[in-house]
């Protein structure tokens, strides 16, 4: 268990890099990259992890009980947002490509390489 | 005067936000000047900032929150020369593209004006922030922005591939700095650059900051366009609108140079001491960039695309000045950050400008076509001899002080190598104005990488603010390096961005450093070695520039020969800059896997 | 208290999570892989729980269900149909 | 052998290298759940007393890093002012209002307009106790915009919308962006820091702790919500559009 967590993170990585660099279709290929993103998640909160810590939410609990780190939570909210807007002009881009080339194979796109 | 520094961020942002909400009602000329006087103000205060700076740092702390006991728990924007010249260098160059696009832009102008003052500040507060994961939202911010603006021209096919490619690349890139953001906040608890420095000072490097090193510096050379990361940059600046190439190549690119500079000298300095396989590394790639980028620049015909090689062969002699890690080849970085930007985007400005007049931005098409536009074929001319580093001339001084840099460090065999690369990327320049603006040469060239046309704006566009714009640009490049003083301060602001004990004790102990004497108005004179160096690299431009024009004029023999030798290695490189996406992640992961690898090794 | 039987449970939440994720990256057909990602996004809410990350955990309930489908749905069904040469997006050629 | 198959063939190796330094790196960490940095444990500590916010992540994100959180609403804003800008209508496509889309069973109406009005409830208590409980303006936006997505879906989806956005939608989110800003700027303005809580500390445990807090709060959730209406109708027509060209 010591480092299952970080393992995990790490592995969710590199699949999502394998998924992208095979990718046959930019929407498959934005949702590899939700994948990469979401390793960046589990790393954050596992790093700041404690044992017997609760939730950094101190309503009904007196106040220097130990609770997990606040920050890589608040690091890990802003990166979800990040990952929504990237992923939105993507696809937006995307759409734009396929009304123009009517493919979103990137290999395909490419031969309009310009 | 701490309350300048978040005004050169907010007041972009917020003018951004007011056009958005007024779009429907006000009409686009108001719009229009309000985001000028948006981006002039910006640009403004991001100098009298790089003045208070000179005097002493200037500290901000973001609510407030001062450290207490030394531990940082908020957000500090840290201004140094340094940091807060590049603020007002993107600032300037966002001011002028507004100017040139009062008349380039001719739909959508407002949504584009909002998306250029976000880009503004973005990179304002990039340079100014002393928080690594603050970068890290700038950085976003900033990517998020391009990728629109790369994009911008919908009704075309080529603009989405480009910004695809750009936006999926960088992305990636990006989650690899935030693991390195991690990785860096597990070990110091820290997120504060000084603090960050403070935390990781004493310990030798272990496998946690190498791998943090690691994959940090890969995530902000891919922004760099750092051979082997540099291949979305072609892409996206062929085909973004004239004056958002300008900022891509004149502030963008640099942002990532100067992220590396600046943690490595907060961060990683104190672990690593002053590790010379961090040195040989990054200054071996930044040649190979330097390289490439000329090689490839040359084979280009579409104007923009080779303007975009000639960035990349400067991004990787900025990389060399920075990676050599010494005070004076970092001062030489920042002058040829400074001179090539504006030369670079005044260059971009021309191809814009040669857009709307001629209708076309390639090189064959385009054949003595320029003979109608000769001021634009002047200032084309002007500001590609400005890259080269002729005494006295545009990136001269950078150039220059990166070679006393290289001597100082004992590997001076870089500076031939990156003479020929600006020269070979400078005459690529030369020829190809030669051949639109003279009518010079060939009208074919099979060596040269056929493009689709870029579909121009309207006719009636009136040129006159794209004049201006253009003019000032490539003037100020030009006349940089012989601007009194600019040497010396550029080297107390080295000297000062390398000193971390200095840095950690004015952010966490608000220990003022020490007033800098006024520096002596001199310039710099050119040694007889630079002028060799200038001269050389000018006759060597100007014969690249004769081989591309009247190649067909040589006898068959050699150029038989030439072909043998060349044909490999070009088609190779053509094939490798093949704008699949998949390609570039694959390109991305090998790199980081690479010089991971090396460091594990070596570091250790 | 809570942490005895909280490690093998993220242990074992960590396991359904790693298989979900290369479930994602690997699937060839983008409707099934938004329909796995929906599920993967929703094992990543669990997980955020039990790391005592109720915060997080919320902002990626409302994006796995709400926003993503929604954006990524559209682009599909744009892309499926209405091309200039009809191309699906996703061929498992 | 596609071009595709050799890249998948030579990433291989290369992700196995990569995840070699990769996990390298991470054996370097302290085992899982002995983490004791300062900064969260500070935090921890002071956003009661300081804050008088029972939600230390909040308070977090809102203030300690509150410049952060500016950034990332104007990346919100960049992404969705980005997103209209690339599906604009261009020449070739025309200005084609897009089509009356009708829902025909009342049933569905009926329904739909009961999950929009508890969805826009639930959003509210999201957003109002995110000082207090878990949630907050992002996550009480995101599910208000969702609220209105199915506004779309139900009530039927027309020229209105456009409308909609140009009079409320943008003027909405810009105010909810700018307001960051000028929160910050007011601070400025009296003499303080950026952002500095001009406020003070509200009563704990309450909808008003944390001062200016609770403002930048409803701020980020009018920007988050009006953003993402936004986006989802961009989105929308460009589905209901061609459906309708379809349909002649």
């Amino acid at each position: 268990m010591n480092f299952l967590a970080y393992g995990v993170a790490g592995w969710i990585c590199l699949v999502g890099f394998y998924g992208a660099i095979v990718s046959k279709n930019l929407i498959h290929l934005a949702l590899c990259l939700t994948v990469i993103q979401s390793s960046t998640y589990i790393l954050l909160l596992s790093i700041g992890y404690e044992k017997h810590g609760g939730a950094p939410i101190f309503k009904g609990v007196k106040l220097g009980t130990t609770a997990v780190d606040p920050v890589v939570q608040s690091l890990t909210l802003t990166d979800i947002v990040i990952s929504v807007t990237v992923i939105a002009l993507i696809l937006a881009l995307a759409l734009d490509a396929h009304k123009k080339a009517g493919t979103i194979d990137p290999d395909q796109l490419a031969d309009f390489h310009g | 005067m701490s309350w300048l520094l978040p005004l050169p961020v907010a007041i972009p942002l917020l003018t951004a936000a007011a056009i958005v909400a007024t779009e429907s009602l006000l009409p686009r000329r108001v719009l229009d000047a309000v985001a000028l006087a948006a981006a002039a103000a910006a640009t403004a205060f991001s100098l009298l900032i790089m003045l208070h700076a000179e005097a002493g740092d200037v500290l901000h702390w973001f609510g407030g929150w001062r450290p207490s006991g030394g531990v940082a728990i908020g957000i500090d924007f840290a201004a140094d020369p340094l940091g807060a010249g590049l603020a007002a260098l993107a600032c300037g160059l966002v001011t002028l593209a507004l100017l040139y696009s009062w008349s380039y832009m001719q739909e959508a102008a407002r949504l584009f004006d909002a998306l250029m003052l976000v880009f503004c500040g973005a990179m304002a507060g990039f340079a100014l922030t002393g928080d690594l994961f603050n970068m890290f939202v700038w950085f976003e911010l900033m990517g998020v922005a391009a990728y629109a603006l790369a994009g911008f021209k919908v009704e075309e096919l080529g603009p989405l591939q480009g910004a695809v490619n750009f936006a999926i690349t960088n992305t990636a890139g990006a989650y690899l700095i935030l693991i390195g953001i991690g990785l860096l906040y597990a070990r110091t608890g820290a997120l504060n650059l000084a603090q960050l420095g403070r935390m990781l000072a004493g310990h030798p490097a272990d496998r946690l900051v190498i791998v943090a090193l690691t994959l940090v510096f890969v995530g902000f050379l891919v922004k760099a366009a750092i051979v082997p990361f540099h291949w979305w940059l072609a892409d996206a600046h062929a085909v973004a609108p004239a004056p958002v190439c300008v900022l891509f190549s004149g502030a963008m690119v640099e942002m990532g140079i100067y992220a590396v500079a600046r943690i490595y000298w907060t961060v990683f300095s104190s672990p690593l001491g002053h590790a010379g396989e961090v040195r040989s590394l990054l200054v071996w790639i930044g040649v190979v960039t330097a390289l490439v980028g000329a090689l490839m620049c040359f084979l280009q015909r579409h104007l923009k695309r080779m303007l975009a090689f000639s960035t990349i062969t400067h991004a990787g002699v900025m990389l060399v000045g920075v990676g050599l890690l010494d005070p004076k080849a970092l001062a030489g970085a920042a002058n040829l950050v400074l001179s090539h930007g504006f030369v670079k985007g005044g260059l971009f400005m021309v191809c814009g400008a040669v857009l709307v007049r001629l209708r076309a931005v390639d090189e064959l098409r385009l054949h003595g076509a320029g003979r109608a536009v000769p001021w634009w074929g002047v200032l084309w001319a002007a500001g590609a001899v400005g890259l080269i580093g002729v005494p006295y001339v545009g990136v001269f001084l950078g150039h220059a002080l990166v070679d006393d840099g290289a001597t100082a460090r004992g590997i001076a065999w870089v500076q031939p190598l990156l003479m020929i690369a600006e020269a070979v990327s400078g005459g690529a320049l030369l020829r190809a104005g030669a051949r639109v603006f003279l009518g010079w040469g060939a009208k074919d060239d099979s060596l040269l990488t056929p493009e689709p046309p870029e579909e121009p704006p309207e006719r009636d566009a009136a040129v006159a603010p794209m004049a201006v714009a253009a003019t000032i640009a490539i003037v100020i490049g030009l006349a940089l390096s012989v601007t009194p003083g600019l040497e010396v301060r550029t080297e107390h602001a080295a000297e000062r961005f390398v000193d971390r004990t200095a840095y950690v004790a004015h952010v966490l102990r608000d220990a003022k450093p020490a007033r800098e004497p006024r520096p002596p108005f001199t310039v710099r004179a050119a040694t007889t070695e630079s002028w060799a160096y200038g001269l050389a690299a000018l006759a060597l431009a100007a014969l690249t520039a004769a081989f591309g024009l009247w190649r067909h004029r040589l006898p068959e023999l050699f150029r038989a020969a030439a072909g043998r030798a060349l044909r490999p290695p070009v088609e190779v490189l053509r094939s490798a800059h093949s704008g699949i996406v998949g390609d570039y992640l694959l390109w991305l992961t090998i790199g980081t896997a690479v010089i991971g690898g090396v460091w594990a090794f070596t570091l250790r | 208290m809570l942490v005895a039987t909280l490690v093998p449970l993220q242990a074992s939440i960590l396991g359904l999570v790693a298989l979900a994720a290369t479930a994602v990256a690997l699937c060839r057909n983008t409707l099934r892989q938004i329909l796995l990602s929906g599920v993967y996004g929703l094992l990543l809410v669990l997980l955020f729980v039990v790391l005592q990350a109720p915060d997080v955990a919320l902002s990626m309930l409302v994006v796995t269900t709400v926003a993503y489908p929604l954006i990524v749905l559209v682009a599909i069904a744009r892309t499926r149909a209405g091309g200039v040469d009809g191309s699906d997006g996703d061929d498992d050629a | 052998m596609t071009r595709r198959r050799i890249r998948g063939a030579v990433a291989l190796p290369a992700l196995g290298v990569l995840g070699a330094v990769l996990f390298w790196g991470l054996s370097g960490l302290p085992p899982f759940g002995n983490y004791h940095g300062i900064y969260g444990f500070l935090i921890n500590h002071r956003a009661l007393p300081q804050r008088h916010t029972t939600n230390a992540v909040t308070a977090t994100v809102f203030d300690y890093r509150g410049f952060d959180t500016m950034g990332e609403e104007f990346i919100l804003f960049a992404a969705v002012t980005g997103v209209v800008l690339l599906l604009r209508k261009t020449g070739e496509e025309g200005e084609d209002e897009p089509p009356e889309e009708e829902v025909r069973s009342d049933a569905l109406r009926l329904f739909g307009m009961f999950a929009v009005a508890g969805g826009a409830l639930v959003a509210l208590w999201l957003i109002a106790y995110g000082l207090v409980t878990p949630g907050g303006g992002f996550q009480g936006g995101v599910a208000l915009a969702s609220a209105f997505a199915l506004l779309f879906l139900a009530a039927g989806y027309g020229p209105w919308a456009r409308r909609a956005k140009d009079a409320a939608l943008d003027p909405l989110e810009s105010l909810g962006a700018s307001g960051y800003v000028i929160i910050g700027l007011a601070a400025l303005i009296s003499g303080l820091p950026f952002l500095t809580n001009l406020l003070g500390p509200g009563k704990p445990g309450t909808l008003w702790s944390g001062g200016s807090l609770s403002f930048i709060n409803w701020a980020v959730a009018m920007e988050v919500a009006a953003a993402n209406v936004i986006l989802y109708k961009d989105f929308l027509e460009q589905y209901i559009a061609p459906l309708a060209r379809g349909r002649g």
